[in-house]
């Protein structure tokens, strides 16, 4: 093994993993520059797209999003204390769940678009809007983030899966709780995205 | 691993806390108008960050250089963000 | 084959603010020049008094104080940044055209230049422009981006879609100056190339006379008389239906547009903005792009986008710039009984 | 430390990191930094030389005014493929992921780096983004040239785009792995005694150069999606008519690219700083000062890519900020060049190989970084933006630059890569025969430029036939020049002497391992006592004075 010791090991995981986030932020603050700048340009565009969306489906799943992060932290704070193995396996699945939820509502909320015509492109109908150019770019820049932030999410929640299975093998090592730590800072910085995705998309006045 | 740990009453507070902001969010866009509207929901928005980042994900006790570089993360965004808007802000003058 | 001499002999600048830009280039090369120099004759030197098998003393006695660097580099910034000064104050210039400049309107489509003058002829890929007179290119792209290149005059400016951007010049020297596109925009971005032509007041006047031979005659571009292209604008401005609200008499409360080009105008959300072209073109095509001070968002007005042809909006914003002094006393009457005809709506994709 | 480079018996075969398993197997799965560095150091050069192929047609066509050796269209898939290979998939992966990959776990005294497997998974990600690239090539090519300027990539372009974005943004990731496992390596495990104030410059520009792959790539990344999806679905994002600005994606893109160009000029630096140092026999001038000036590039560098878009349409006043934080920039370049130049100051310079290399590498970086001040300035770039002065500025910094330091890396560190030495003769003639052919290719280019010749032109006006004649004849050098260290390197693996551990005598930590070095890097864990390249300069220098080689 390159590492010396345990503690040597735990801090490379965490700095990885911290500078892995920074480019995540990076990652989703490119879409998140443009469209910053078209809905200063396109206020009323913009406004006009997020009525179209329903902002208590966007807060019943924030609320969901959160419950799993504090699932997740519950996970971690078990693998950090006793470790028992049962419970960490239990929060994981319970994490899992809450993601999967939120997936599910996501793609209600998808399909409810595409009875109504708002996907850019594709199936876009824009008859009843005043600015169906600009309010196509919303909808574009919507898709886009939430397909994107779905895809980190899903990624997440197979990774919990595989994590939660093997904490049910006896050795159960002191390595593996630095992966459970790890997989939680990922978690909340997919819950940290969303929780700036959800108020620039849904809630504009 | 440092001994004391965050204990679950901390992180159970903190979901609470979470709920409360989330709440507020939308009735703030409900009650509030225009750029009032937009400034709350974002102060709300790094509010929640915060919480999260400094409970959940653990940076309340984290080495500073884990904290340098998560508050990295979020300056290089600003300088994108910034020197981008300036050119669009100062293109009609 | 070139005679060699011509190689080294950079052409020199045949516009105002290129001899400026000259001007800064030398005064980088000297700068440059030096500490290239300096640098190499620094290595040479060590290499040749320092390398394995010279006698020479290598004892350092002091280490050579960092305060040396500091001072060094402190120079060097000083430095730069005059040239920086130096060079941002002509950008000034250059960016800005002066006022009095006559508009000559540029559209980049690919692969060729096509220019119409004040009086509305046209020419292809030929520019032709008067010595020592202010001339601003008022240019926009049909597909992609473009960009209008005089090295001899050391000017050059994007030509976006959908978007007016300028570029001025003053030429000093009558002549034949090869114009080039130097944004790729496709295949033959290489064959998009022109001529300006800059004439002496004789010859420029001579050739505003004669029939356009030269340019391409445009189908239903009237010919040079002025009283016939004002009629031209005015129905084009009646056709659109301009004329149903903004006019003195109008029932319907509209910004005034007489006088309007390049005055001052108070926003409703407080900002104060100039109305040049790029004001007048965008509120033809987006109205609520800019709202005046004192009316409601969303604007009455409806968006031309897409309703309108370049040409038609040339035109127009020609026209609001020729109502300088009043509104002209004929325009009152539509000139077809139905003001506004309704505007045939192209169907959306 | 006297040096010794006196023949040593030859090793009874000491297990090291290449022959302890011959299996291909062993290779391809190998997470041993060492063996992933040669992997990559073999790839890269195929890609070189693949991505220098245009290069030579499109010299060849510029010999004539008229575009009689290819079409235009085949001349902007030409330019646009040599853009593409060299920056995306030479020049940034260049001196990080070969020599860094070799040398930095043993230069910190480390076993590995932090994350093998993602070192690993970083080579396959890169390679299989080179086979994209690749594939975009086979079925037309691309001809948008290595920007994909909008509207015209995503509107007007037909050309293969989607596997060329798709490839990209694969490679793309394989950078932002490099840049993690570096940074994490660095801070975590160095060996005892290898404190910040004593890593070898290499290590701080390796460092400096991961911050901007972690920060700059993922921008990258994301501009190349929103591409795809505006080139698939035509929404409007970048496209005018429909509401968007394409100068959204040029702030974008160039947010990335002008970190990129940091990105490859970066390393060379920290190589040039061993090769001066160690040639010089004596420590380096102003340490503190190279090594935070590498972090003060790395950061400084996100500040001034609007220098790429003076005449696009950007406002003034974001022009002229842009242009004062340009000039800012260039500071640490220019006190890292005074800092070699003093170093040679009182050395005992060995006139070998690498320090021609080095030596090329200062004027010729000098220069471009002196010609990139006259494109910061507002005025000047007005006139010369997208012209031919343009092409001499990057291409003096890239193959004046970078290039020049790759092979005076690859020809120093040759020894301790393989155990063989190069032989110094031909090293000798290929360095100058690479520093001449490059000064007659770009510098008449210089020229061209201020006389108005633009850049992506297959043909162009009669006056401007000399020079470029003068340009490709230069090119055919430069070609040689590059062609040559190929040749005599296979050849030296084979009939060159065994080097010893230590040829040059270099105080570097991996020069104390043997070379080829063990898998593990050393035999017994090496601590630090001293500051970086501590040469006692007092023995040498009584060396210096006897006449020997």
């Amino acid at each position: 093994m390159q590492f010396d010791d345990a503690e040597q090991q735990h801090e490379a995981a965490a700095l990885g993993m911290w500078a892995f986030l920074a480019t995540e932020i990076l990652f989703f603050g490119g879409v998140l520059t443009g469209f910053v700048i078209y809905r200063h340009r396109y206020l009323e565009a913009f406004a006009e797209g997020g009525k179209e969306l329903w902002p208590w489906i966007g807060t019943a799943n924030t609320a969901v999003l959160l419950l799993s992060s504090f699932a997740m932290a519950m996970a971690v704070h078990e693998a950090e204390t006793q470790g028992r193995r049962k419970h960490i396996a239990r929060y994981l699945l319970l994490t899992a769940l809450l993601g999967a939820t939120f997936i599910c509502v996501k793609a209600v909320e998808y399909t409810i678009d595409w009875h109504e015509g708002l996907i850019p492109s594709l199936n876009w109908h824009p008859e009843h809007l005043s600015h169906p150019d600009q309010t196509q770019m919303f909808f574009f820049f919507y898709f886009f983030l939430t397909i994107l932030h779905a895809i980190h999410m899903t990624a997440g929640i197979g990774v919990i899966l595989i994590v939660a299975w093997q904490t049910r093998r006896p050795d159960f090592s002191s390595e593996k709780k630095t992966t459970v730590e790890m997989l939680g800072l990922y978690w909340h910085f997919v819950d940290v995205v969303w929780i700036f995705l959800f108020p620039l998309l849904y809630l504009t006045a | 691993m440092t001994e004391h740990k965050t204990p679950t009453s901390t992180l159970f507070a903190t979901l609470i806390a979470l709920m409360v902001l989330l709440a507020l969010s939308v009735v703030a866009s409900k009650m509030l108008q225009g750029a009032a509207a937009t400034t709350a929901a974002l102060a709300i928005a790094v509010a929640k960050a915060l919480l999260v980042g400094w409970i959940f994900m653990d940076l309340r006790r984290s080495s500073p250089l884990t904290r340098l570089i998560a508050v990295s993360g979020l300056f290089w965004l600003l300088i994108m963000v910034v020197l981008t808007a300036m050119d669009f802000a100062t293109r009609g003058m | 084959m070139i005679a060699p001499h011509s190689i080294f002999s950079l052409a020199q600048a045949a516009s105002t603010t290129g001899v400026q830009v000259d001007y800064i280039f030398y005064l980088l090369l000297a700068f440059s020049g030096t500490v290239v120099l300096v640098i190499m004759f620094l290595v040479l030197f060590f290499v040749a008094k320092y390398h394995r098998g010279t006698s020479a003393n290598r004892k350092s006695e002091a280490p050579i104080s960092s305060r040396l660097e500091v001072f060094i580099v402190t120079v060097f910034t000083v430095i730069g940044l005059t040239l920086f000064v130096l060079a941002a104050k002509v950008y000034a210039d250059i960016a800005r055209p002066p006022k009095d400049a006559m508009t000559i309107w540029v559209v980049g489509k690919q692969w060729m230049w096509k220019a119409s003058y004040p009086d509305h002829r046209e020419e292809i890929n030929e520019l032709h422009v008067p010595v020592g007179q202010p001339v601003k290119l008022v240019m926009t792209s049909m597909d992609v981006i473009h960009s209008f290149f005089i090295p001899d005059f050391r000017v050059k400016q994007d030509v976006l879609p959908s978007r007016y951007t300028t570029l001025w010049f003053t030429a000093t020297k009558p002549g034949k100056y090869r114009l080039r596109c130097s944004q790729y925009c496709g295949n033959d971005h290489a064959g998009m190339v022109g001529w300006v032509t800059v004439l002496s007041q004789a010859d420029y006047q001579q050739w505003l006379a004669a029939a356009p031979e030269g340019a391409a005659a445009i189908a239903g571009t009237p010919g040079t008389n002025g009283a016939l292209m004002a009629t031209k604008l005015r129905t084009t401005f009646n056709q659109l239906g301009c004329i149903a609200c903004h006019t003195p008499t109008s029932s319907v409360r509209a910004p005034r547009l007489d006088g309007i080009f390049n005055q001052t105008v108070r926003l409703q959300n407080g900002q104060n903005t100039t109305a040049d072209e790029e004001y007048l073109r965008e509120s033809i095509l987006f109205p609520n792009a800019k709202i005046s001070a004192g009316y409601v968002q969303p604007s009455l007005m409806p968006a031309y986008k897409g309703q309108i042809t370049d040409q038609q909006l040339h035109e127009l914003v020609d026209f609001i710039k020729s109502i300088r002094d009043g509104w002209p006393a004929d325009a009152t009457q539509p000139t077809e009984p139905s003001g506004n005809q309704p505007l045939q709506s192209e169907p959306k994709r | 430390m006297s040096e010794n480079i006196v023949q040593p018996e030859l090793p009874l075969q000491r297990l090291n990191y290449i022959n302890h398993d011959w299996s291909v197997w062993s290779w391809i799965n190998s997470r041993d930094h060492k063996r992933i560095g040669v992997m990559y150091l073999l790839t890269i050069t195929f890609l070189f030389f693949l991505g220098s192929l245009p290069a030579i047609l499109i010299r060849l066509e510029l010999l004539t005014p008229a575009p009689n050796l290819v079409t235009r269209e085949i001349y902007n898939r030409l330019f646009t493929m040599h853009g593409v290979t060299m920056v995306f998939f030479f020049l940034v992966p260049s001196i990080p992921t070969s020599l860094g990959n070799f040398l930095l776990p043993m230069m910190i005294g480390a076993r590995d780096l932090a994350f093998p497997r993602m070192n690993l998974a970083s080579y396959y990600l890169f390679l299989a983004g080179a086979i994209l690239a690749l594939v975009s090539l086979v079925n037309g090519g691309v001809d948008t040239g290595w920007t994909f300027y909008t509207p015209y990539s995503t509107t007007f372009s037909n050309s293969a785009m989607t596997p060329m974005i798709l490839g990209i943004f694969v490679a793309g990731f394989s950078s932002i792995f490099t840049g993690l496992n570096f940074i994490v390596t660095v801070h975590t495990m160095r060996c005892p005694g290898m404190y910040w104030s004593r890593l070898p410059l290499f290590v701080w520009s390796m460092y400096a150069t991961s911050l901007i792959l972690v920060l700059a790539t993922p921008v990258l990344a994301i501009t190349l999606l929103l591409v795809a999806a505006e080139h698939w679905f035509q929404v409007g994002i970048f496209d005018p008519k429909l509401g968007g600005d394409p100068l959204l994606y040029q702030h974008l893109f160039w947010f990335y690219s002008h970190p990129a160009v940091y990105i490859m000029i970066l390393p060379s630096m920290g190589v040039i700083s061993e090769l001066v140092t160690t040639f010089s026999r004596k420590h380096v001038f102003g340490y503190t000062f190279i090594a935070f000036s590498s972090i003060a590039i790395a950061v400084l560098g996100f500040l001034v890519w609007g220098h790429h878009m003076f005449v696009s349409g950007q406002s003034m006043y974001a022009g002229m900020v842009f242009s004062v934080l340009s000039f800012l920039v260039a500071v640490p370049s220019a006190i890292k060049v005074f800092n070699w130049t003093m170093t040679l100051h009182k050395g005992s310079l060995v006139l070998k190989t690498p320090l021609l290399y080095a030596l090329g590498f200062i004027g010729l970086f000098t220069i471009g970084g002196l010609t990139g001040l006259f494109l910061a300035a507002l005025a000047v770039d007005v006139h010369v933006h997208d012209t031919y002065f343009v092409i001499a500025h990057f291409h003096y910094i890239m193959v004046g630059g970078t290039m020049m330091a790759y092979l005076g890396g690859v020809h120093y560190w040759w020894p301790k890569i393989t155990g063989r030495m190069y032989p110094e003769g031909w090293g000798v003639f290929s360095a100058v025969l690479v520093f001449f052919g490059f000064n007659l290719t770009f510098f008449p280019q210089f020229i061209l430029g201020y006389m108005g010749m633009v850049r992506r032109v297959a043909d162009y006006d009669p006056q401007f036939q000399v020079l470029n004649v003068l340009s490709t004849a230069g090119a055919s050098i430069l070609g040689v020049g590059f062609l040559l260290p190929l040749c005599y390197l296979l050849w030296s693996l084979r009939y060159e002497p065994i080097a010893g551990d230590n040829p040059w005598g270099a105080t570097g930590l991996e020069w104390k391992s043997p070379s080829p070095p063990p898998e593990l890097n050393f035999e017994t864990p090496p601590t630090v006592d001293g500051p970086a390249y501590d040469y006692d300069t007092e023995t040498i220098h009584q060396e210096g004075k006897k006449k020997h080689v």
